[in-house]
């Protein structure tokens, strides 16, 4: 069932999909992850739902294309158009089983920044910030993020956390400093899927996508990344995934760009 | 009463002056109150200081025309395009001038705002613990496995609304974002709607009332003054034009070129729509709300 | 999904156990869950803690039927009338059992319900200073110059609405009081309603759904369940039969022979509604809110 | 344009009414404040408006009878239908002029009790509590209470301070405990007004109601009451005063009853 034919972007809306279960509460955020609840929703995970920091609630994708996750037609349909205090409340319960982060750059205990390279002070790139990033790296129960894989993004320690994963790595971390949720669980990149110990800790090299070979992706990391024994190949998008996620970014605006 | 309806230029010249605390895009990507940032821009606004959750360009593009001198937010960019170029220049290079950061995640600028509504000095939350953004904004302080969110308090907040009648009793539909938090904190509403409609439009159902009316100063009545930003039943988002906008603001010359065609080269809202393709991006399938029965007798 | 639609009985059967924590009667007087109410009487709960801000009768009824060992609360009595006598014989003669007391206002009530909604441990604010409930209360501390309101988290909310579907999602219109903290607070939620409607109707408006489905374990359809209150574009509240409730639950038959006739005696609400004169308190001149347009396209 | 016949109650309403000034925002509450804004928005306040904590605020009195605040009659015409704590943030701000609250007992510091008669552990009366009664006492700028005048309503000390007045009548025990509000300006009896002097402390007999006297009303006071020089009459209530009163009162609900 596998096509022969998609973009890395498709790949990794597949795999994203993948990580949602049936009955899942799933802080969906922006851009891929959008994509990837409706694959989901179509798929393995009908009674998934989807939750958006905006302040709506859905259980099924919506039916036309999303830019943001504000656009009108994510409203028509959803199951609550509140505040985004209220979803953030059902966060703050223990509530979110998996949340999606947007990441510009991660280190080795998952880590992110999308707030400053460099000083904060004198900073060399200023990032967006985090939005509800930081919200759902601390208060969901497990998260995964996504980002293109460079050597200059998958660095060995963040010089900013904005999205603390396993802070310095130590064990126990997060729950020594007080986070509620359980951390992240996935890093979906352009070339590979990193995953992570049950108790946390550090990233590990789980499988690498069609087309790409576990030296490319060390090479690309900036840490000594561990692969866990035989890494296997991420098994790519089958047809109703690939459908699915070209049904819901007919434009390939998400999908198909550079 | 003195009346509140009044233009655009006229609400900014009287209620934002130079050096305000101005909460703006408070329901998130939609309903953002562009027209207003634009005569903000018009009247060389300085020294302001912009607190909301997210700015879907709106921000960028204020910090470009030198209007800012302090951003309170979670998060400032383009958010179908990724980077704030503007708001890169002036972190990193001081282009046009220097920028204050107070970072925040999207939930505790929302507490901030609720501190404030609530006139307490700070509210206690779970989230932030173990971010940086803690370490660095001086209005965040951990006490006791807790994060303090201090009270932010905007002078004025700026909300387009789809409906709203002359006292500024606005009615919005749509996700809200932190916009009933930010009206209740700011001193004062500035309102600017879609429609103008007579009270006992919006005196039919009192429970979709954003504010009281005692907060609201200044109605606006601003068709399309939220473009480039969706508003539920009246406008689609217009993906192209942030996308151009992205494109432009790369470069300090094609920021000011943009700003130049959309903003100082236009005296108001109604000739900036004229360049628009507004056919397009007009809702023009209906969609109704079932209405409820407020009877009582 | 197992289905949520129940009778009230099997509803108060399953999620209102014994020594439960139960927020009741949450937009104050309007919507009060009566019928609910009595099904536990009925039921013969127990050791039940009660939650809300004021209670019109429903907490005084259900304390002079053995139900209650605490109320967490900033106000037990009736409303147009006075004194909840019950309530009193409680607290001062122990009659049917003695009673803890957790006083509040009203605006701490809703700030230790936020508290549970955002989970965290209390919220702070310049209410209740100066205010021996401040200094009775286990669950309320000065700390600083303000007073911190501990967390109050229901085992479950119970809501009478307008509208509902089979899912849960709720219409309620007119003013809501502490509903929408008490639900988010709560470990689930039971919504009764005078209508049963499609799923449609709801999702036509979906910023009035007042709390998030995946709460609600529960949909009772009991029209006139929130008889003597009144209810919004469907019933007049009853003052002649809150009148009537003081006088006789002055002394303990009184009471006895009310609760006989009202709520042991009747096997459900229905039963109930017809010893009523219906038609004098159903609202007949209806006042339809004006509908709002949520298209897209 | 005195009328000769009136209830204590309808005296009681209008001498509230007159507490409202035109443009405040008044925090009503319940029974005789509500129909005491109907009068002085009919009258002399035409601008002021209402706020109910049951989430309401009107700019003019309701057109039905209201058994409560929350009886549907005060939601048509309102101009905002919301949330208790939304009500409550005004108050906190420093928004609302002036309060009304119930009181069933209160001393000559004014502060009421409406919580327990007599050991709090064992009480010998429960009163219902607060309400919003100690919310607006310590928030409002000002406020007024309406009670019967009986000797064991109108008491040195209460024993329970439910809504502080002046605390302990020590200058400034408002300020050095943290109160926002400025604390009562008036106690409405049913046989006279009581006011305070401009810094709070000790209640005065500011006036007493028609065909009754100042030895009355120190008998019936469970203080050694201070009359402020000559005590002038209080004003009956006048024909407008008398006829809104009526029509938002039409069966005597609230003052004809004993």
């Amino acid at each position: 069932m596998a096509s022969s034919s998609y973009t890395p972007q498709e790949l990794m809306v597949a795999v994203a999909a993948r990580e949602i279960q049936d009955g899942d509460l799933v802080f969906v955020g922006m851009r891929l992850p959008i994509l990837a609840y409706a694959v989901a929703r179509n798929a393995h995970a009908p009674s998934a739902r989807g939750l958006f920091e905006v302040g709506l609630m859905r259980d099924q994708p919506a039916a036309g294309f999303l830019g943001t996750m504000g656009d009108p037609p994510n409203v028509v349909g959803a199951l609550w158009a509140t505040r985004m205090s209220n979803v953030m409340a059902l966060m703050a319960q223990g509530s979110v089983d998996l949340g999606f982060i947007g990441g510009a750059e991660v280190d080795r205990f998952g880590n992110l920044n999308t707030s400053y390279v460099g000083d904060p002070a004198h900073p060399n790139v200023k990032l967006p910030g985090s939005g509800g990033g930081a919200d759902i790296a601390i208060l969901s129960r497990r998260w995964v993020t996504l980002l293109r894989h460079e050597r200059r993004r998958l660095v060995d320690r963040v010089s900013f956390i904005t999205s603390p994963g396993y802070g310095d790595g130590t064990p126990h971390w997060r729950k020594r400093n007080g986070l509620l949720g359980g951390g992240p669980v996935a890093i979906i990149t352009t070339l590979c899927v990193l995953r992570f110990p049950e108790l946390g800790g550090e990233a590990y090299l789980a499988s690498v996508h069609p087309g790409h070979s576990v030296d490319e992706v060390r090479a690309e990391t900036g840490w000594d990344l561990k692969p866990a024994g035989d890494v296997p190949e991420t098994p790519p998008p089958t047809e109703p995934e690939l459908t699915a996620t070209r049904r819901f970014d007919p434009e390939g605006f998400w999908t198909r760009s550079a | 009463m003195a009346g509140k309806v009044m233009a655009m230029a006229e609400a900014v010249h009287r209620f934002v002056p130079d050096g305000s605390t101005v909460a703006l895009g408070l329901a998130l990507e939609p309903l953002i109150p562009f027209a207003a940032g634009h005569e903000m821009v018009r009247q060389g606004r300085r020294e302001l200081e912009l607190v909301g959750p997210i700015s879907d360009a709106l921000f960028d593009q204020l910090i470009g025309a030198g209007c800012v001198r302090q951003v309170t937010a979670a998060w400032v960019g383009n958010v179908s395009e990724g980077l704030g170029h503007c708001y890169r220049r002036a972190c990193e290079e001081r282009i046009p001038r220097s920028l204050e950061v107070r970072d925040h995640s999207n939930f505790s600028i929302s507490l901030a705002l609720w501190a404030a509504a609530w006139n307490v000095p700070s509210l206690p939350t779970r989230t932030l613990l173990g971010s940086d953004i803690l370490a660095t904004n001086p209005g965040l302080v951990a006490v006791d496995g807790l994060a303090q969110v201090q009270a932010v308090r905007p002078d004025v907040a700026i909300v387009h609304v789809q409906r709203a009648d002359e006292t500024g009793r606005a009615h919005a539909w749509g996700p809200l974002g932190i916009t009933e938090e930010a009206g209740l904190a700011a001193g004062r509403v500035i309102v600017t709607c879609e429609e103008l409609v007579a009270p006992d439009v919006i005196l039919s159902d009192p429970n979709r009332i954003l504010f009281p009316e005692t907060k609201v100063v200044a109605v606006v009545h601003q068709p399309g003054g939220a473009h480039p930003s969706p508003v539920q039943g009246y406008f689609k988002r217009d993906h192209a034009f942030y996308r151009d906008y992205a494109e432009q603001s790369r470069s300090v010359d094609g920021y000011l070129a943009w700003l130049e065609r959309w903003v100082m080269g236009v005296p108001d809202r109604a000739t900036y729509l004229q360049h628009l393709d507004l056919a397009t991006l007009r809702v023009s399938q209906h969609r109704m709300s079932e209405p409820v029965d407020y009877g009582f007798e």
